[in-house]
């Protein structure tokens, strides 16, 4: 019997860890494990407000808890008719002034934060400061688009930015609404079909190598149905490191020793090439662009997004797209390939490197 | 003149459902599409659940995910939780001020029979290519883009029919309460649900018409190439945004105000205990209806509107938790020195304190625009919102029904089967949504059919769709329990609970059609309570016993609402097919046809004569 | 029944329209509706404001608008507004004839008003401001539209009105409704007078 | 329901009624005359070139205003007794008018 105790206390002891642990996510997804300047002043503000709530809630619950024991009806006092009371002005007016003042408490910060968040004029500047990154997202129907404009450099899917700096970013949609959310990161924004939104996160350095050096990005909007596949990574890299592939990007093109590959190429060429490009400097306007920058494919973090990167999954996607992501603009687009045929696609795009 | 009290056969009984325009029965119809549209809406809700219970699950993906989880959305409110709340109203607001009926008898009809087939019209969608996809707020850009189906058609023509329902059911309660309270009803003197119905029948009335404006504009992009969302000719999505949420903020008042108003009969009548702070209680209940109307836009802060309209709304949204603050205390202090009995209502109504407070302090976490931009449209809002409207709205409808049942039906249901409905659901309800919030925090956007394994999201997930079928259970429970009540239930006396504080405890279970022999005269809140306080057992009489006036029953009103179904039908179609416009105006002709009618034929009602009135009485007192 | 009772000038009540609890009870019913009708109202304007000028390379307004048409179809509508506060008026001293008669008058003005807007629209429409054009078009449509509609609806019920109760005179049955009628008649013209304003004079200064 | 017509003190002197109605009617007539007076200016302020649109919208906008006013409380009779519910619930539906159009006009600005 004692042991049976103990080890229930044990198990009990382990699951409520478990639990807390658990509770904090993981550190490149999770907004209770903030790596940077905005989710950290999110989660001060989340940790303030939990704080008051918290005293609100153990208030109230004191009382609920003596109310409900030491009220309730007992044996033989069915009958019994307490005594009517209108009400109590003093009590009234204290738990209307002690709520303003808690809430005053909240607001103040809640406003000052609102502010600071939105404080771009950097990136507004009639001439950029050259530090200033600014990025141009383009987000459309299960892919993202990452444009660099101060260095003419577009790619998509891997976000690839500086630590410890401010990285300013314009944000829009190209066919139905999206929302831009790096949760670790910082609080979303949503892209929107008539306009530009702008905003700034920054990236911890020692917060991304403890996530790996690659944070989780989600849409946060309903897109459609594979709204939950329209995931992105966001590669955070010591600036030096930033700049070394910004100008390898610059100057990338895809070069194919493999004969194989060299076959992918040519299909590549023939049937893939007016919507994909395959190098970072894509001088279409933005509605021509309407399928990924493959530039740095073999670089990439996932393939769609969502599955590992190998050339397995790859072939399974070149196969049929809308297995994987259902509702995609890309399934139908290209007449039936051979499995040679994806074969030779799948070694050519894992060919396309920068790094 | 008089058909009443005699033995009907099955048919005469659908055919008086059919025509009535009696607010009991009214009640009776709008709690049974109600609950059979909640049930729907719940077995979607499983759905959902069941496709998340662990990662790449497989059960329900891509497009069709998205329609079950809108129709789970827009079913759960304008056709589930809305239509929930008219029954309690319509069953009890008018006995409440010792009225015969709502003042306008027809309108109550007619509301009923426009949100009856505008729903069985969206829900037409399933069998019609497939439901509305984008979510319950039908985003202008993606409600545009989604036209493989004529889902979204479904969603705006639907909503609109049941739309006029609802803005009739407003207009009606607010003359009825202003024009029709028995004498001595003074306005500081009406049941707190009263007020309650007042303010939210006011919200209605104001926070329908944009909605409306915004289903207008979306009929019109889609069915009649307008351009209002469309950003290549100029339009604008954030419009809807405005437009839907300016209807949509005190669309979750008009929920909860009368889930407030169910709770405060509650607390009262099982303390056996005057509401505490009544006049507060009802000045908070008009502030949070007019603060209701200044903080939509919380639900866009990571729209782009600024930072100045972002901190305007933030502050605006926080001052509403003053009022709802005032509210929790004041039930609270009526138990306070109370002699609680645990019915299962008051059960509900004990549960929703702290359920309902978890609810209202993560909406003012929410409302902290900066912290927000991590909240939106992630599991944590999610939580948040199934903390206030299960939490509160539905709580309040399983104790309004409960409270209620045996003044609606005349028989009491089984309590042993209600405690277990609510325990069950209770515990139920914090497994499923409690784990959300962390969820939420932990990254997992909202409104995603599927998410990836090594996320740290499956075990939350696993215990979330647990609580699902913990809820999923209690409502089976509940239904067994009425089918066991209906027919072999006791026969519940007038005073049903013992401890009857409003006028609708001083007539017979059911009331008799007329609901008053003799309209009382009011003599305070809690009427009936102070003249049981006196001894009295019945309420003292405002006029003489003589004839009643009563409205002709009329099947017009189901016409009017076919004739819409109808024209509904035509319009969807009429790009696709020849036949839609002409059967979209012969629609419209019935309907209108109808409604001339109705305006041609005069109808003054009939009276039941005072034998009459005196034999029922007599025969409702020995029942 | 005792509210067709046949009345005198004597019996009749000083308000008519709130003698008895139904008209009381429509009487407030559609100060109510008036209400919900300018949230209505308000939120067209608000959408037409954020998109006149969303023309997408359609005509704008200052080139469309014909003011002295505007012009005309203001003074019909204030006009009859007028007239049916002259039918109230011999409704409040019972002389029905009269009553008849300034309906009657504010029945054609109203058609003449209608009249107009459907003209007006035919121009546009033949100068290339069609309803698919653009966002500012939708809404212009839209926003004139819905008023022109309730004109329409007005002309019909009024007219249904006086065609049901030709023969009956007045009475406490049919009071409220006249009075009501007259009512959104008014209502019609108090969103017109938002409309010449906003729409037309606005557009005209740009 | 039965009938609750409290007419029987409303039947004062009809001469004095008819009167009162008269002279009710000649200040419709008057506010008729004045609302037509405010149209011709507003259409003149706008036909005028030299005024800026920083002044006439404002001053047009502003006469519209006074105008529904006079057919509110003249033509409408909102002036009258009994009319205190009315007139609440129109300036509610004009308070929340007046914040969807605000809100239209300020924040949706692209």
């Amino acid at each position: 019997m004692k042991k049976w105790l103990r080890n229930w206390r044990l198990f009990s002891l382990f699951s409520v860890m478990a639990l807390l642990l658990a509770g904090c996510g993981k550190p490149f997804l999770s907004t209770l494990q903030p790596a940077g300047e905005v989710a950290d002043m999110q989660y001060s503000l989340m940790l303030l407000s939990t704080a008051i709530m918290v005293l609100v809630i153990v208030v109230v619950t004191i009382i609920f808890v003596y109310v409900v024991i030491r009220f309730r009806q007992r044996k033989g006092e069915e009958n019994k008719i307490p005594k009517q009371v209108e009400g109590s002005h003093k009590l009234e007016i204290i738990w209307t002034v002690i709520p303003i003042i808690l809430l005053l408490i909240l607001a103040v910060p809640t406003v000052s934060a609102t502010f600071k968040l939105a404080d771009v004029k950097p990136m507004n500047k009639e001439k950029r400061d050259k530090d200033t990154l600014v990025v141009n997202v383009r987000a459309n129907l299960y892919w993202w688009e990452f444009e660099y404009p101060d260095y003419g450099v577009i790619t998509s899917q891997d976000l690839v930015v500086p630590t410890n700096e401010r990285v300013y970013f314009n944000l829009k949609a190209s066919d139905v609404k999206h929302s831009f959310w790096i949760p670790a990161v910082g609080g979303k924004m949503d892209t929107n079909t008539e306009n530009k939104n702008q905003f700034w996160l920054e990236f911890d350095q020692k917060a991304a190598d403890k996530a790996g050096g690659v944070f989780y990005g989600k849409c946060a909007e309903l897109c459609g149905p594979s709204h939950a596949l329209m995931d992105f990574k966001v590669k955070a890299v010591p600036r030096k490191e930033f700049d070394q592939w910004i100008e390898k990007m610059k100057n990338a093109k895809p070069v194919v020793t493999d004969p194989v590959a060299k076959q992918g190429e040519a299909i590549f060429n023939k049937s893939c090439i007016g919507c994909h490009a395959v190098t970072p400097v894509d001088k279409r306007p933005e509605q021509a662009r309407t399928a990924p920058n493959l530039a740095n494919f073999g670089d990439r973090e996932r393939i769609a997004g969502i599955l590992d990167h190998n050339e397995e999954n790859l072939k399974k996607w070149l196969r049929n797209p809308e297995s994987v992501k259902p509702g995609n603009k890309m399934t139908g687009t290209y007449g039936k390939l051979t499995e040679e045929q994806i074969n030779a696609l799948a070694k050519y795009l894992m060919s396309l490197k920068v790094e | 003149m008089s058909t009443l009290a005699r033995k009907k056969g099955v048919g005469a009984v659908i055919w008086d459902y059919l025509t009535t325009v009696d607010h009991k029965k009214i009640a009776h119809l709008y709690l049974i599409a109600g609950g059979l549209f909640f049930i729907m809406g719940g077995i979607e809700a499983l759905l959902i659940r069941i496709q998340l219970a662990k990662p790449n699950n497989d059960f329900l993906v891509g497009g069709l995910y998205n329609q079950v989880l809108t129709m789970h959305g827009t079913t759960m409110i304008f056709l589930a939780a809305m239509p929930l709340v008219f029954a309690m109203m319509n069953a009890v607001v008018p006995i409440q001020i010792g009225a015969r009926d709502v003042a306008f008898p027809f309108l109550n009809a007619l509301g009923f029979w426009l949100f009856f087939f505008g729903g069985l019209f969206l829900n037409c969608s399933w069998f019609l290519g497939g439901a509305p996809d984008a979510g319950w707020t039908s985003y202008a850009s993606l409600s545009l883009e989604s036209k493989a189906t004529h889902g979204i058609d479904f969603y705006v023509l639907g909503l609109q029919i049941s739309g006029f329902g609802t803005i009739m059911g407003g207009i009606n309660f607010l003359v009825t309460i202003i024009n029709m309270r028995a004498p001595g009803m003074t306005y500081m003197r009406m049941p707190m649900f009263v007020w309650a119905t007042f303010v939210t029948s006011a919200l209605i009335l104001f926070a329908f018409p944009p909605l409306t404006v915004g289903f207008i504009f979306m009929m019109m992009d889609r069915l009649f190439g307008g351009n209002f969302f469309n950003p290549a000719a100029g339009g604008n999505t954030i419009i809807w945004e405005h437009l839907f949420w300016i209807f949509g903020h005190p669309e979750v008042y008009i929920l909860v105000l009368p889930a407030f108003g169910i709770f405060s009969e509650i607390f009262a009548t099982f303390s056996k205990k005057r509401l505490f702070g009544y006049s507060s209680m009802v000045f908070a209940t008009v502030l949070i209806g007019f603060l209701g109307f200044m903080v939509w836009a919380h639900h866009m802060f990571t729209t782009g509107m600024g930072p100045v309209a972002n901190a305007i709304f933030a502050v605006a949204t926080m001052a509403i938790a003053v009022p709802t603050g005032i509210k929790i205390f004041n039930w609270l202090f009526t138990m306070w020195g109370g002699n609680i009995r645990f019915t299962t209502p008051m059960h509900y109504a004990v549960a929703f304190i702290p359920s309902f407070v978890m609810g209202g302090v993560t909406g003012v976490m929410n409302a902290a625009a900066a912290a927000d931009y991590q909240y939106h449209d992630s599991y944590f809002v999610v939580a948040h919102f199934h903390y206030v409207i299960v939490g509160g709205v539905v709580f309040a409808l399983l104790a309004g029904s409960h409270y209620w049942w045996p003044k609606m039906f005349g028989k009491m249901l089984n309590e042993t089967l209600g405690k277990i409905t609510f325990w069950l659901f209770f515990i139920g309800f914090h497994l499923t949504f409690f784990i959300q919030h962390f969820l939420g925090l932990m990254g997992m956007p909202r409104r995603v059919f599927t998410y990836l394994p090594n996320q740290g999201w499956e075990t939350g997930n696993l215990i979330s769709t647990i609580g699902a079928f913990f809820m999923a259970a209690a409502t089976v429970i509940l239904l067994i329990n009425i089918v066991i009540t209906t027919v072999k239930g006791e026969k519940a006396e007038a005073d049903a609970w013992g401890d009857g504080r409003t006028l609708e405890w001083a007539v017979s279970s059911p009331p008799p059609v007329y609901n008053f022999a003799q309209t009382p005269l009011v003599r305070g809140l809690d009427a009936y309570w102070i003249e049981k306080m006196e001894g009295k057992k019945e309420l003292t009489p405002a006029e003489p016993l003589g004839d009643i006036h009563m409205p002709n029953s009329s099947f017009l009103p189901f016409i009017i609402s076919f004739g819409l179904f109808v024209a509904a039908f035509g319009f969807t179609y009429h790009n696709d097919h020849s036949w839609g416009l002409p059967v979209g105006i012969i629609g419209l002709l019935i309907t209108f046809g109808s409604m001339f009618l109705r305006s041609v034929i005069d109808d003054h009602g009939f009276h039941i004569h005072k034998e009459e009135v005196l034999e029922l009485e007599k025969k409702g007192a020995k029942a | 029944m005792q509210v067709e009772e046949k009345l005198t000038a004597e019996t009749f009540p000083s308000s008519p329209e709130r003698a008895t609890l139904e008209g009381k009870n429509k009487f407030i019913g559609f100060w109510l509706f008036l209400g919900g009708e300018t949230v209505l109202f308000a939120s067209l304007f608000a959408t037409y404001l954020a998109l006149k000028d969303k023309t997408a390379g359609g005509p704008s307004a200052d080139e469309l608008f014909q003011m002295p048409l505007v012009f005309v179809a203001t003074m019909l509508l204030l006009t009859s507004s007028l007239t049916s506060v002259y039918a109230i008026y011999h409704m409040k001293n019972f002389d029905f004839k009269k009553m008849m008669l300034w309906f009657g008058i504010t029945v054609l003005l109203g058609a003449g008003f209608l009249g107009l807007e459907i003209y007006e629209f035919n121009e546009y429409v033949h100068e290339g401001h069609v309803f698919t054009k653009s966002a500012f078009a939708s809404a212009f449509y839209t926003l004139v539209g819905t008023h022109g509609s309730h004109v329409a609806f007005g002309l019909s019920w009024i007219l249904t009105l006086m065609i049901r109760n030709a023969k009956r005179g007045l009475n406490l049955y049919n009071a409220p409704k006249f009075y009501v009628a007259s009512l959104y008649w008014h209502f019609i013209d108090v969103v017109w007078v938002f409309i010449f304003t906003v729409v037309y004079l606005m557009g005209m200064v740009g | 329901m039965v009938n609750q017509t409290n007419s029987g003190n409303e039947r004062v002197d009809l001469a004095y009624r008819r009167r009162k109605n008269a002279e009710e009617m000649k200040h419709q007539v008057i506010s008729f005359v004045l609302m037509i007076l405010l149209t011709l200016i507003s259409f003149a302020a706008v036909g005028y070139d030299e005024f800026s649109h920083w002044f006439s919208i404002p001053f047009i906008l502003l006469l519209a205003v006074v105008q529904v006013a006079f057919q509110l409380y003249y033509f409408m009779h909102m002036s009258h007794k009994g009319h205190e519910l009315p007139a609440l619930f129109i300036y509610a539906g004009v308070f929340v008018a007046f914040l969807t159009v605000w809100a239209f006009v300020t924040v949706v600005w692209w």
